[in-house]
This record gives structure tokens, C-alpha cells and sequence, in this order.
């Protein structure tokens, strides 16, 4: 965190003064290690060992926080007995195809809640002819998936066999001091100092709070890191409460609100799920899919008609079904990687970066760049020349004589964008706060906002189908397409646009937030879930009330959403009876009539904490007044997801596709649903390889930023980390023959890339199985362009994906390192072709 | 005089005739918070518009800045150091030490004494500032300062230093560095404050248990009569390539001056003695 | 020797003499330019209220603009998140908008080409929606194993997450308006 | 940085005594031949102009002649040298801005200038015989400046925070003056006629001798008050110690030659050369023994543990 995310450090650091402990897990002693109280090396992909063995450190030793559990988490609830768990399958749960490599989730179901008992995906999926459980990232707001209306039994003694508690009580047993220490490299002692840490931590008086960012979610069990650590949170009770929670730090300035609203293949605005093809489809099908009907899901109808109104206005009718029949159908995985390999099969004509550098950013560069080299035409909005502008001439794959600028047919188009200083609008930034910025003036030359390319290439597009009568052409010709502009360019008003994702009633004044939204197509709204921060006709985002002059919770600084709630779920910082749990950790509580306290209450304000639902209720109205989860179907947090994740209803430790060990746990190596693309350029690395030897990881610095984009160009950052380099631990670089400063290669079954070696024992050898594990960090900010350049990290890398998040494992694979540069030209490819050979990899 | 040039010195500013100055301007820089971010570095260059100082790899850890110079007014140190351990025992014994060093503005600053054409001033704040419209990059304030912080700028041939954002603090703004630091290691304010606040957070240190943490520059008794940018240190001074016991040059100033009227006066006598007897 | 703007009596030497900085190593010795100097943000035509661009941390900035350019920014001390800090790559925020090495113009890369070629912002916005809609036609599918899909697969778009909420609204809504559907950004990254 | 032995080369570590070896102090940016060429030229105009008023005053014009163009000349060719040196030579007249005692180049640079005006005014009128009472008047101003300008180089260098020559401030201006006498006896010996030269071979012997003195005694550290052994090691050692072992040959072999100087003056000129060579590498040794002293750590660092463990 102090590497990444500095000023955001500055709480840690404050927390730290006033008496926090600070425990920081990473493979490498980063500068956040060096003012941790303690740094735990851990061996990349081994995180989930080290969260369930918490949770069974929690479980076995009572230490629960059993009022919490018992009325907020599913714990009690019952799971159907045909559900078997990976400790009975050899680290498969039930329902594996092992042909189709996928699960069908419907015996993880609560007994009597039938198979479509529960909930957790924010997209319609899953139906009979369709394999996809599509999930966005970053999991933080989800459309619950239909459930019907009956309760699942539950066992408020915890004591019956199925109960989620003692369901999972029996699946982390295995997940022991002992067992951390063999797999991740940390000792008992200091697993205990950790686990004692947290415990004595946690309960009425005390929270703790978890913080990761991609070194959990980069794996092919990503998602289920974030699991196991959400499990742990909620038996000791630290979510929804100040100073608890698990909380995503997110490196980009919008990525928050580009999953809010989402440039995302498989989500619209505000968690609605895009929908998929089906024989017969409607609104009515798509809602029932979408999401449950109870919980504040269930107001999904009025959520997704006042989107449908929102982008094509008066065209959309009761009618003719709010013109859900114009979004166009998912049929898979249209992820960006997808994405990349269609483009080299030729599939894909055009394509847009808009801020983005896959050449350097994404995993596999070399494949990245096939990519950009076999689609017809590229339009490219940075601010500078990024490798993904100028791969056509100056790629790795040139200077080693693998093409030529000459072979290249793709048509690139350059066009330099505005900067956050020359644009109107907001960032939502990593604890969902929308904040505004001023445009302060006009972007240079033919820089232009990235809102100002797109609404005149609409105009322009619309200006050529204007004419047509082609039925596919109605939705771009009927789409609300009338922005007011200003200024010299034309610009459209960002302001405009943040109304019209705030939403209008029926006499067109701004609403006052998502609850006024009406499924009758008499309201309208961009994004629900942002529904209220332009609330009377104000910008909600652009407020600045000095924080000095406001509460520690400051709301009155930009807006957050939901409803400008700055922690969510934050009844459960209340008991059931709506008293804080203490006085130290009072936050929000019921005053006998109504809801209230520091934070904008997540709950009905005025739902007293006695009420029950009535039989048959939907909605917000089917959530009891002691339920504080209200997005989920049942208003409980869940231990035990009977539906929603694609590879299974809890975490098992799998090693990370390119592992130097063997998985002790299971026969089962690897995370069974994890998305595999063996191909030419792809090629894997066994487990355990003598040819692979030694574990890597990926990561930023401080001084830089992601793919470079931001930085490289500039010489005040780009003089503080001028050179690609690797770090290696005293003893691997003394069985390898490195030498600090010198030079290195770094190999992979698709690529090798040198670097500057820098010998440190920051980096430890692990004691794995017996045996000694090396890692080799290596920072991926370098590329073929910039003020300072280099190779590229993740040229190193195959592409393999958490299948629920589709997002790619770059925190562990494994590689060769050896001293010296890397052979130039054909030479290159020579080499990396002899490494293939000797661990017997398919030829390319 | 002797005042001037060495020891205690209370009115810093008022002895280089200011009557009636603000209060003593001061950073303390308290590495025990320190994160290695830089941030000072490039706030700094920002501001000040400094150019850039070149782009190669050190090999000193994170450290690719190597030294405060003409074109880097702050410097973050990085010192890796571990005991001896077996593998897979973690890495309990490592330490990262991380440390913001800048231009210290002395009490008594052998820069500002040497400086032969006024360039080097002290401040009404009591700082130390170069005039680039003054500076004739003569250097000799390069030889003269015992942390090696001044220096002459290639190409441009004048001396630069920190300024303590000399513009800024005469608006009443912090310095760049100050304000941009995240975890408040870098701490700009009326020297006295700091000073105080320093010992409180030494004290909280050892009452950790920390017993390396030491003070550096606090002391008016130093050889510099204390600096006005001073530090909280995690081990001995010269382990961030600090001078561990710095004097001003000019404390032996005088004695010099009587050295070479004694030489003066035999090189006369010398000649003169010549010029006795016949021919 | 002495400032030729100013009077013999702005000589230090003078001023050595006749004020209370016998020595010379203050007071006396400041330059005319020293006496005027003065922060240049006081100088700004106006000051606007920004946030960093970089991580999500979301960290408060003031942009001071003085002749129509950037002459500072730095942390906003209001901001509950900051505190008017800034971490080395926010502080380089002047940087980045005002590098010379930054680009401001449109470039232009013909297939097969082997330079950049300059093109006009019209002409390129032109040419690009031409090509948008004749991918979006060659890349169409009314149904996708029979079942209805009404897309285009001719066109993809990545990027998103160093951009404002509004443009990625407005890019959602065109890309699904034209059927497009491989519209990705960094979170998946 | 200490070597670290063995095959386990990784990030330096910190220990004892430096950051990754660097030196503490910045590398002096003065150069040569500027810095030591000055502190020669000054030398020898100094000597040289009080060589030639006391020529005067006892009335060997040639060797007051040559004594006065000597001393302009150097004094010129030094001022040169300091201008060039500098990082902004256009403002050179800054130097004159202020007077600070609390600088020897402030005070040097007045002097510099009053007696490089003395000693133009004094070769102009001995030269043109213009207003030889001027000259004479002038010769005598700079008879009294000249010592100045020989000795104070001392202190310059001296006043700095290089540890070698900040601790050979006892010794840096005898040297200097020594060396200046050197010089000038040897201009005026191999310039003069050998019956005019005897005072300036009595200045060469007297000169060489306070030299080979001042310098052996640095070389020692005798009389350095902390560490002298450690201090003085880079006048002993490297280009330094070369320089000054050269020097200390040549000057000693210059001083036995001005022995029999008054019989040959083939013997003055190449005594004078040697003397002359001797009191350039005797600058030029002092000059690398400070950088030597600035780039290595130890030189800063141990002194000064051993002062603050000593409590001093």
C-alpha cells in the first residue's frame, strides 16, 4: 500500500501512531514492509492457505463473533445433502464436468431452496444452453441471482452436519499452522503472532481491516482469495463496521467507476447484468434471470427501465419493451483477452485504446501485439506515444526480425487526448466516492476529452445511418444522443451527462436518489446505483466542505454511492436490536424511531430492527429489520455462495497454473474452472519444472505507473526508476551467478526479457515442502518507447483466467533466470525455443 | 564575531541584520515514518523547476538519485540491512531505512560564509538561499559544505541548493516537500516547534524500545550550532552518508587569517632578508 | 557587480556599511530579484479544484492556471482523503499535462506505412466513423447458433479506467447502441 | 562502500562508515590547471612584487623590471585563470558585490584586484618610464598586498570543508609562501644578470627551504590537531603524493643548484626551471590531495566518529 497507493498510507500510518498493528503479507519487503510491525513472506499463490487457516484458526478455537455470525451470515443456514466438498472429492466439489471443465452449482443449494436457492452473480447467465456465469471484477455490488420465496432452513445452534458453520469448520480443518508453513513459507510462530493479532483484534470494541489490491485478485483463484478473506471478516465481524471491512485498492483513477459504469463486456450501468442470447427472450425473462426478487434487487425492474429510458428516451415504451430487444447478446466470454486472441484469428476489424497500453499492460505482450499487427484499423487515445501507438515499428518483435513495419497492414490512427486538467467530470475513486474535477482549461492542439471523441464520433456515425431503414441501425438512430455543448471544441457538458446518469422523473427534475425510480418508464437513470448525486439539481460530486470542518466521516466531500453512504452494510455495525455494538465502534444505530448515527444508514431509515417480512413480500420488504445485507436475497452475508461462483461454493487452496510445487491438499493441482488458452505463443510451464525452476511475480513501484503510459514519459518519475530491473535473493543470485547491477534473462516458455538484477535479501527464500523456493520480483512498467525503456514483464506471462472474473494470473508463474543480456534478434527466439524443448513444451 | 562564525546562536536572523524576523523556519525530517515515495523529490523539482539528473540505474536499492546536488534538492536514502539468517526463517531481520535528506540551512553555514559575492544569504526565516541573479558559480561554497549538498550545475554554472521554498514560505505556504509528503515524515515549521516536537517523538521511539533512534542536527552545540533541517535517525549518521560530527569551516576561521599573517610576514621578512647585504 | 537597474546604493558593499549586516552574509547582500520574489501560484489567473489522475486513492488537487497555462498543481489541503498530499506521481501532475514530450497532434499510420504522417482532427474523426460502421456491418450477427445476438463483432474498445465516469457512460451507451459488445477496461486487467 | 568478499555480491549493504561508499562531501568543482595555476601565479606575483620594491629600494632597476612585469603578468595571468574557472565568468565583477571577511576569496579577490592594479600601474610606468614616482608608489603599494596575495591561497583552500586541506591550515600558507618565494627567486635569477640576481637567489634558497619545511611537515600531519596520520595520508599517496614527492626533488635540486647560480647563468635558468617546476607541483600535489580527501568517505567520516566518541 505504501508502494502504490502512498497517501492513502497516510491512515495506516495514522492508525499505526494511535496503536494499530500492522501485518503486511507480500512475497517481496516493499516499502510497506519497512514500517509494518511485521512483513510475512509468503510464496506467491499461496494465499488462500494462509486465510483458511485463519478461518480454521477462528473456527477451531472459538473465536467467532457468534452474535454477528449467528444473525448476519448464512452460517446457520442448511445445505442440501447432495452437496460434497473438495475434502471429499480430492479437491473437487460436486457437480464437476470434467469434460466441459465447469461445474453445474446446483447441488451447493440450502436444502429446500431449490436450485435456485441463492445468489451471487451479477449477470443473468445461466440457463440450460449456456455455460457462462459471467462476473464482472472487483466484486463489491452484485445482482443476486432468482431465488423463490421460501426461507432455507437453518440451525440456529450451529450444530447440525450441513449447516454452513460446521460445513466449514470440516473444510478448513486441513488448513493448519503446519500446512502454512509448508506451503506458504511463513512459521507457526509467526502465524500464531498473526492469527492472535487478528482475533484480539476483532469483536464489539475492536475491528480489523484487510487491504489488498491485485496481488489477490491476479490469480486464477482470485476471486476466491477475496472469499476466504470475506469469510474470515464476517465470523469475527468486521464487515460493514468502521475500521473493518476488506477494502480494494484500485490503481487507475476511475477503475471503481469504469465497473460502476462499466466498459465491461458483461455488465451495463450500476451491476445489471448484460444479457445473454437466448431462444425467447424479454424484459420479463431478463429480470427474472438478473436478479432475486427480494432484497433491494428485487427493484431491479425499475433499475433497468430507467436505464432502457435513459439511453433511448421517448422511443422506449411499455410498449415495445423499454427497447430491451436493442442491447445486443453475450454468447461467452467477450473479455479483453478473448478478445486479443479473436483479434489474431482475424476476427475483430476496429479497435479502440482509450487510455490503455496492452502492449506493456496485459499479460503475453508478444500476443497482445499479434493482435494490434492482425486487426485492420486501431484508433489510439493517450496522451503520449505509448508502445500500443507505435508497436508497428518499434515492438519487440521487430528488433528481434519477426516482422517488419512493412508486414504490418494495420491502419493506426493517433489522436492525443485531454488531460483530467483540461475536462469537466468525475472520478470514483476506490471506496466509491464520486468526486469531481474542474475542468481548468482547453486541452492543447487537437487534444481533445475522451467525452468529446465520442459523442462527435456518434454524431458522425448517426449522421450516416440516418437515412437507413435497416431495423439493427434503430437503436443507434432512436439512442438520446442531444448533449448541450460548450466552449471552443464543441465540447459536450460532462455536467449534462452526470444529470442524465442521475436520472429525471416524469417532469423531467433531477431524482433524489435510486429509491425514486419507477418501473413504469416514468423515470429514467444512467446508472442507478449513482441515482442521487446530481439530487435537486446540484452536483453532488462536486462538493468540497473542508475536512477539517466536518465529521472524521466527512460527507459532505464529493459523494458516494449508494445514497452518499461512506460504509456499506453498515446496520451490521449495530446489533440486532440496533445498538452499537460498543461505544468505540458506534456508527450508525436505531434511536427507538429511526435509523441514524455518523454514516448515512445502509438500511430503510425507518424499518425498525423488529420488523419481519410478511409471507410472499418482495423487494426491500422480504429483508427483516435485523438483516443488514440488503442487496443479498435473504439480507445475510454469505459464508457458504450456493450460486454465484463458477468454481465452487468455497475456497480451496489450487496452486497457481505455473507452480514450482505440488498441491498437498488435493490430487487436484489447479483451479478445475480456470480458463486455459494452450496455443501457439501460449505455451504452459509443468508444475514443478527443473527447466522453470524458480517462482516469479509481478508488480509496480511507486515511482511508476501501471503500463508507463503516465509515467515513463516523464522525466521527473522516469529519472527515480530509470532501468527494467529484477530483484533475487542473496542465494539465488549466488546459485545463478547474478551480480548486483549486472544483467539478467529472464525466461518463459513464451518469452525472455532481460533486466538489471538488483541482489537484496528483501527478497526471501522460501522453505516449500521441504525444499528451497526462489522468487524473482519483477516490476512490468517498461517498454519500447518513453523517456526511460526496457523490456516488459509481462511479456513473460501466459494468458490464464480466474473464470470468474476473466481476469489473468500474473502474481505467480515460473521461470529460468540466468546472468547476462538476452541474445538479440533470431538468437532470441532460439533460445527460448531450446528452454521449450528441454521441458518437453509443444513446438510452437 | 565569534558568535558568528561558531556555536549556540540564538538570533540567527537578527545577527545578519534583520531586525525584528519571523520566527526560525525548520524541517524535521522524521525517518522513522519515512516510505521511500519520493514524492519530496518530485514535488520539490515541480515546484522549483529543476531539470531532471539523469537516468541510470544505481544499483543502491531504490535509491537512483544518489546524492543532493545541484539538480536534486531532496535525496531519499535507501539502506537495506539484515542479519545473517537461515532460509526460510522470513526475513525478520531486515530493515529498509528510508531518510529525505536535504540542505541542512545551518546555524552557521560555511556556504553562505565563503560565498565571495553575496549570492549565498541568509534569509529573514534563517535559511540559506542562493541568488541566481547573483551567483557567478565561483564553487567555492561546493568545497565548503560539510554535508556535500551544494553544487554547481553543469551547463548552467551556478550553484544550487534547496531553498527551503524561500518564495513560498514568504507567502506563507509550506515548502513543496512538506506539503506533498504523505505520511507527514518531512515536517516544516518554526524550528523551536520542531525541535520540541522531535524529542516527544524520540522519547516515544525509545519508550518502544527503539533505541537506535537518535536526533541529528537538534544540537545549537554541534559543530554547525545546530541545523535548521534536522533529522530523526534509525542508525549512525554516515550509514545515510551523513557526516557523523560536521564543523563549519569557518569556526577556524581566525586562526586561519593569523596562520597566513604569519606567513605573510615571513615571505616579506623573507625578502627582505634577501635584500641584506651587498650585492 | 551591483544591480544596473538600481542605484549605487543597492551595492551591498554601501549597505555592509551602513546597516546593521556588517558582514554582509544577509540583509545586505539581497538581490533586487530576491526583494520582489514572490510564490507564483499568488499569481494565478485562477485556481481550479481538481483530483489526481494516477491511483484510485482519489487524492484532492488545485490546478493554478496563469495565461491560459498550468503554472502549478499541488495537493488540495481541504481534500478528507489527502490532506494536500501527494505521492511522487501526483506531484508530477504538472508533468504530465505540460511536457513538451507530451502529444498534440493527430498521427496517422497508413497500412504497411513505415512513418507517421500528420492528418486533420475532421478528416481522421471522418475517416474513423466510416470505418465504424462498415466493421460494425462486416463484423454483424443477427443470431449466434440460432439464437438471436443482434451484435457486431467488428469492433472492439479497451479502456476506461483513467477515464471520467461521463465518458465511459457515453462509451457504453454508443458501443451497445451500435451492437458492439467487446468493450473492455483495465478492471478486468 | 567496503568490498564485500565473496561470491554473494547483492545490493551493498550499509554498513559501518558509508552510504554505498559515496563521499560525503561534494568532489571540489575547481579544476586544474585553473585552480593551481592561480595559486602559482599568485604566489609568484606576490613574491614578485615585493621583490621588486625592495629592488627599487635598493636600487637593482633590472631586477626591480623585472619583478614589477613579473608581478603584473602573474597577477594577470591568475586573475585569468580564477575567471575562467568560473561557472558564470561574465559576472566575475560580482566578486566585488560584497566585502566579507568571513570569505578568503571576498578578501582575496580585493586584494587581488588592488594589487593587480598596483603591480599594472607599477610594470606600466617601469616599463614606459611614465610617472616613475607612480610606479615606485604603486611597487611599494603592491610590496604590501603581494605578501597578502602569496600567503592567503592558504586560506582558501584551507577554509573548505576538505579535510586534508582544512586541516593543513597551519601549514598551507607558509607552504604557499614559501613556494612563492621559491618562484619568484627563480624568475628573477634566471631573468636578471647574475649580478643584480644575488637577492633573488637568497629568496629562491630561503623559499625552497620554508617549502621543503611546510611540506614535509604536511605530508607528516605534524601539527594537525586530529587524525593527522589518516588526514595527511593523501598528500603521501596517489597523484598527490606523486606530485609532491616530484616537487620536493625538484625544488631540492633547484635550491642546490641556486648554490652555484651566481656563477652561471645557465645553472640560474635551469635552478630556476627546476624551482619553478618544484612550486607547480607542489600546487598542483596539494590541489589533487584535497580532491583525494573529498572522494573518499574515511577521510570525513573516521575523524570525526573518533572526535565525537573522544566527547570533543
Amino acid at each position: 500500500m505504501a508502494e502504490c497507493h502512498p497517501v492513502g498510507f497516510q491512515w495506516v500510518m495514522e492508525a499505526k501512531a494511535r496503536g494499530a498493528k500492522v501485518f503486511h503479507v507480500d512475497p517481496r519487503f516493499t516499502r510497506t514492509s519497512a514500517v509494518a510491525h511485521r512483513h510475512l513472506p509468503i510464496r506467491a499463490g499461496s494465499d488462500i492457505v494462509l486465510l483458511g487457516a485463519l478461518v480454521n484458526h477462528v473456527l477451531s478455537g472459538g473465536h467467532d463473533f457468534r452474535e454477528y455470525v449467528l444473525n448476519y451470515t448464512n452460517a446457520a443456514s442448511i445445505v442440501g445433502e447432495d452437496f460434497r466438498d473438495t475434502e471429499d472429492l480430492d479437491g473437487l466439489f460436486s457437480g464437476y464436468d470434467a469434460e466441459k471443465r465447469e461445474y453445474d452449482p446446483t447441488s451447493w443449494a440450502y436444502q429446500n431452496g431449490d436450485a435456485q436457492a441463492a445468489a451471487g452473480a451479477r449477470d443473468e447467465a445461466k440457463t440450460d444452453d449456456d455455460r457462462s456465469h459471467e462476473h464482472g471484477p472487483g466484486a463489491t455490488f452484485e445482482a443476486t441471482p432468482s431465488q423463490t420465496g421460501h426461507a432455507p432452513r437453518r440451525d440456529e445452534t450451529l450444530e447440525h452436519p450441513r449447516c454452513v458453520y460446521q460445513i466449514l469448520k470440516r473444510h478448513f480443518a486441513r488448513y493448519t499452522p503446519e500446512l502454512v508453513e509448508e506451503m506458504c513459507g511463513i512459521g507457526p510462530e509467526r502465524f500464531a503472532e498473526l492469527a492472535d493479532a487478528i482475533v484480539a483484534n476483532s469483536g464489539r470494541d475492536r475491528t480489523t481491516a484487510f487491504v489488498y489490491s491485485v496481488g489477490w485478485t491476479q490469480h486464477t483463484v482470485g476471486a476466491q482469495y477475496i472469499r476466504t478473506a470475506a469469510i474470515l471478516q464476517l465470523l469475527l465481524g468486521n464487515i460493514g463496521r468502521p475500521g473493518g471491512g476488506i477494502l480494494a485498492l484500485r490503481g487507475h483513477a476511475s477503475i471503481q467507476g469504469s465497473t460502476d459504469i462499466p466498459t465491461l463486456f458483461n455488465l451495463l450501468p450500476g451491476y445489471l447484468p448484460m444479457p445473454y442470447a437466448h431462444e425467447h427472450e424479454d424484459l420479463d425473462t431478463y429480470l427474472e434471470r438478473a436478479a432475486g426478487d427480494t432484497g433491494f434487487w428485487g427493484n431491479k425492474r425499475a433499475y433497468m427501465v430507467s436505464l432502457l429510458k435513459a439511453w433511448w428516451g421517448d422511443a422506449a415504451t411499455a410498449d415495445n419493451d423499454f427497447c430491451f430487444d436493442y442491447l445486443p447478446r453475450l454468447t461467452g466470454d467477450h473479455g479483453t483477452y478473448h478478445t486479443v486472441l479473436d483479434q489474431i484469428a482475424g476476427k475483430v476489424k476496429g479497435y479502440f485504446l482509450m487510455g490503455e497500453n496492452p502492449a506493456v499492460g496485459s499479460a503475453g505482450g508478444r500476443l497482445q501485439r499479434q493482435g494490434l499487427a492482425a486487426t485492420e484499423w486501431l484508433v489510439v487515445r493517450d496522451l503520449n506515444l505509448i508502445e500500443s501507438a507505435e508497436f508497428w515499428r518499434n515492438s519487440p518483435e521487430i528488433a528481434a526480425g519477426e516482422t517488419s513495419p512493412e508486414q504490418i497492414a494495420t491502419e493506426v490512427f493517433f489522436l492525443p487526448a485531454a488531460a483530467h486538467t483540461e475536462k469537466d467530470g468525475t472520478f470514483t475513486n476506490t471506496q466509491r466516492l464520486l468526486q469531481w474535477h474542474h475542468k481548468a482549461l482547453d486541452p492543447p492542439g487537437d487534444a481533445r476529452s475522451d467525452l468529446w471523441f465520442i459523442y462527435h464520433l456518434g454524431l458522425r456515425v448517426r449522421e450516416r445511418l440516418a437515412g437507413s431503414t435497416d431495423r439493427n441501425d434503430r437503436p443507434i438512430q432512436e439512442l438520446t444522443w442531444d448533449y448541450p455543448v460548450e466552449g471552443p471544441h464543441d465540447d459536450p457538458s460532462a455536467e449534462a451527462v452526470l444529470a442524465e446518469i442521475n436520472g429525471y422523473d416524469g417532469d423531467g427534475r433531477p431524482l433524489s436518489g435510486f429509491t425514486a425510480l419507477k418501473d413504469d418508464g416514468s423515470t429514467s437513470s444512467g446508472c442507478w446505483i449513482y441515482s442521487g448525486c446530481y439530487t435537486g439539481g446540484v452536483n453532488q460530486t462536486a462538493r468540497r466542505r473542508p475536512g477539517p470542518e466536518q465529521s472524521w466521516v466527512a460527507p459532505e466531500w464529493g459523494w458516494a454511492w449508494p445514497a452518499n453512504r461512506r460504509i456499506l452494510y453498515n446496520r451490521a455495525s449495530a446489533d440486532p436490536e440496533g445498538r452499537p455494538w460498543s461505544e468505540r465502534k458506534a456508527y450508525v444505530w436505531w434511536d427507538g424511531e429511526q435509523w441514524t448515527g455518523h454514516d448515512v444508514p445502509d438500511f430503510e431509515k425507518t424499518k425498525p430492527p423488529s420488523y419481519e417480512p410478511p409471507e410472499g413480500a418482495t423487494a426491500q420488504d422480504a429483508i427483516a429489520g435485523t438483516d443488514p445485507f440488503i442487496m443479498q436475497t435473504d439480507g445475510k452475508a454469505w459464508l457458504f455462495v450456493p450460486k454465484g461462483l463458477v468454481d465452487g461454493p468455497l475456497p480451496a487452496h489450487y496452486e497457481p497454473q505455473e507452480s514450482p510445487v505440488a498441491n498437498p491438499l488435493y490430487a487436484q493441482q489447479d483451479n478445475p474452472a480456470r480458463q486455459l488458452y494452450p496455443r501457439r505463443g501460449n505455451r504452459y510451464h509443468p508444475a514443478g519444472s527443473t527447466v522453470y525452476p524458480y517462482a516469479f511475480t509481478t508488480y509496480r513501484l511507486t515511482e511508476h505507473h501501471t503500463a508507463g503510459g503516465m509515467s515513463r514519459f516523464l522525466p521527473y518519475l522516469s529519472e527515480l526508476q530509470p532501468e527494467m530491473f529484477c530483484e533475487v535473493s542473496p542465494a539465488l543470485a549466488a546459485e545463478r551467478g547474478l551480480t548486483n547491477g549486472g544483467w539478467a534473462t529472464i525466461v518463459t516458455a513464451r518469452t525472455a526479457i532481460e533486466a538489471r538484477v538488483l541482489v537484496t535479501e528483501r527478497m526471501s527464500p522460501l522453505r516449500i515442502q521441504g525444499r528451497t523456493v526462489h522468487q524473482v520480483g519483477l516490476p512490468y512498467h517498461w517498454g519500447t518507447s518513453g523517456v526511460v525503456r526496457g523490456d516488459s514483464a509481462n511479456d513473460l506471462l501466459p494468458i490464464v483466467l480466474d473464470a470468474n472474473t476473466h481476469i489473468q494470473e500474473s502474481k505467480a508463474a515460473t521461470c529460468d533466470i540466468r546472468p547476462g543480456r538476452r541474445p538479440q534478434g533470431a538468437a532470441l527466439g532460439a533460445l527460448v525455443r531450446r528452454y521449450r524443448r528441454q521441458a518437453g513444451i509443444p513446438e510452437d | 564575531m565569534s558568535d558568528s562564525l561558531y556555536g549556540p546562536l540564538h538570533d540567527v536572523a537578527e545577527d545578519a541584520g534583520y531586525a525584528d524576523p519571523p520566527a526560525r523556519a525548520g524541517f524535521f525530517t522524521d525517518t522513522s515514518v519515512c516510505i521511500g515515495c519520493k514524492a519530496c523529490e518530485v514535488a520539490c523539482k515541480e515546484w522549483n523547476a529543476i531539470p531532471d539528473d539523469g537516468f541510470a540505474l544505481t544499483g543502491m536499492s531504490y535509491d537512483n538519485t544518489g546524492q543532493l546536488g545541484a539538480s536534486t534538492w531532496r535525496h531519499v536514502a535507501f539502506i537495506e540491512q539484515s542479519r545473517p539468517r537461515e532460509v526460510g526463517d522470513g526475513d525478520g531481520g531486515t530493515r529498509w531505512l528510508m531518510a529525505s535528506d536535504v540542505c541542512k540551512h545551518c546555524t552557521h553555514a560555511a556556504c553562505l560564509d565563503v560565498c565571495p559575492t553575496g549570492a549565498l544569504f541568509r534569509t529573514e526565516f534563517a535559511t540559506v538561499v542562493v541568488q541566481q541573479d547573483v551567483c557567478n558559480g565561483c564553487a567555492y561554497c561546493v568545497s565548503a559544505c560539510p554535508y556535500g549538498v551544494i553544487d554547481r550545475r553543469e551547463g548552467d554554472g551556478r550553484a544550487w541548493k534547496c531553498t527551503m521554498c524561500y518564495d513560498r514560505i514568504g507567502d506563507g505556504m509550506e515548502p513543496a516537500c512538506a506539503k506533498a509528503c504523505p505520511t507527514d515524515s518531512i515536517q516544516y515549521g518554526p524550528l523551536d516547534e520542531l525541535r520540541e516536537r522531535a524529542r516527544a517523538r524520540l522519547d516515544e521511539l525509545h519508550a518502544e524500545g527503539v533505541a537506535e533512534a537518535r536526533l541529528y542536527g537538534e544540537d545549537e552545540n554541534d559543530g554547525v550550532g545546530g541545523d535548521g533541517a534536522f533529522f530523526l535517525l534509525l542508525d549512525e549518521p554516515e550509514t545515510y552518508g551523513l557526516p557523523p560530527d560536521p564543523v563549519v569551516t569557518t569556526r577556524d576561521l581566525p586562526a586561519m587569517w593569523k596562520w597566513a599573517g604569519g606567513a605573510a610576514a615571513a615571505l616579506a621578512g623573507c625578502v627582505a632578508v634577501s635584500f641584506l647585504g651587498r650585492r | 557587480m551591483f544591480n544596473k537597474r538600481v542605484g549605487i546604493e543597492y551595492w551591498p558593499v554601501l549597505r555592509q556599511l551602513t546597516g546593521s549586516d556588517r558582514l554582509g552574509r544577509g540583509k545586505a547582500a539581497r538581490s533586487k530579484d530576491t526583494d520582489a520574489l514572490r510564490a507564483r501560484t499568488g499569481q494565478a489567473d485562477r485556481v481550479v479544484e481538481s483530483v489526481c489522475p494516477y491511483c484510485a486513492v482519489g487524492c484532492g488537487q488545485k490546478v493554478y492556471v496563469k495565461d491560459e497555462k498550468v503554472i502549478q498543481i499541488e495537493g488540495d489541503p481541504n481534500s478528507p482523503i489527502s490532506r494536500g498530499r501527494l505521492c511522487p506521481k501526483g506531484s508530477a501532475s504538472k508533468q504530465l499535462v505540460t511536457s513538451p514530450g507530451r502529444q498534440t497532434k493527430v498521427l496517422y499510420r497508413r497500412p504497411h506505412g513505415t512513418d507517421w504522417e500528420s492528418l486533420d482532427l475532421d478528416e481522421a474523426m471522418d475517416m474513423i466513423a466510416d470505418r465504424v460502421v462498415d466493421a460494425r456491418r462486416s463484423g454483424w450477427e443477427d443470431t449466434y447458433e440460432g439464437k438471436p445476438v443482434r451484435r457486431t463483432m467488428g469492433i472492439a474498445s479497451l479502456g476506461g479506467a483513467t477515464l471520467d465516469n461521463e465518458e465511459n457512460y457515453l462509451i457504453k451507451k454508443l458501443w451497445s447502441a451500435l451492437g458492439a459488445i467487446q468493450i473492455e477496461n483495465q478492471a478486468r486487467i | 562502500m567496503p568490498k564485500r568478499g565473496g561470491e554473494r555480491s547483492m545490493v551493498p549493504r550499509a554498513e559501518f562508515g558509508s552510504y554505498y561508499g559515496r563521499p560525503v562531501l561534494k568532489r571540489p568543482r575547481w579544476q586544474a590547471p585553473h585552480l593551481p595555476g592561480y595559486l602559482y601565479f599568485g604566489g609568484l606575483s606576490g613574491a614578485a612584487a615585493a621583490m621588486a620594491a625592495m629592488a627599487d629600494a635598493t636600487g637593482r632597476g633590472r631586477l626591480s623590471l623585472t619583478g614589477r612585469v613579473t608581478a603584473a603578468t602573474a597577477a594577470a595571468a591568475g586573475s585569468a585563470l580564477l575567471i575562467a574557472e568560473l561557472g558564470r565568468p561574465e559576472r566575475f565583477l560580482n566578486m566585488l558585490r560584497v566585502f566579507k571577511p568571513t570569505s578568503p576569496m571576498s578578501v582575496g579577490s580585493w586584494v587581488l584586484a588592488t594589487h593587480g592594479g598596483l603591480t599594472g600601474l607599477s610594470a606600466a610606468s617601469g616599463v614606459t618610464g611614465i610617472a616613475p614616482w607612480l610606479g615606485r608608489a604603486a611597487g611599494a603599494g603592491a610590496a604590501l598586498t603581494g605578501p597578502v596575495l602569496a600567503t592567503y591561497t592558504g586560506v582558501l583552500m584551507a577554509d573548505t570543508a576538505v579535510p586534508a586541506w582544512h586541516e593543513g591550515y597551519r601549514h598551507l600558507p607558509l607552504l604557499f609562501a614559501g613556494s612563492a618565494l621559491a618562484s619568484a627567486g627563480a624568475v628573477g635569477m634566471a631573468a636578471v644578470p647574475r649580478g643584480q640576481a644575488g637577492p633573488a637567489r637568497r629568496m629562491a634558497l630561503l623559499g625552497a627551504g620554508l617549502e621543503l619545511a611546510a611540506a614535509g611537515t604536511l605530508e607528516k600531519g605534524a601539527g594537525m590537531r586530529e587524525q593527522a596520520e589518516l588526514i595527511s595520508e593523501p598528500y603521501r599517496t596517489g597523484r598527490a603524493g606523486t606530485l609532491l614527492r616530484l616537487g620536493r626533488g625538484l625544488t631540492a635540486a633547484g635550491a642546490a643548484g641556486t648554490l652555484v647560480a651566481g656563477r652561471s647563468r645557465t645553472a640560474a635558468v635551469v635552478s630556476g626551471l627546476a624551482l619553478t617546476g618544484g612550486a607547480l607541483c607542489t600546487r598542483f600535489g596539494v590541489f589533487y590531495a584535497g580532491l583525494a580527501s573529498a572522494e573518499d568517505p574515511k577521510y570525513t567520516v573516521v575523524p570525526q566518529r573518533a572526535r565525537r566518541a573522544t566527547g570533543a
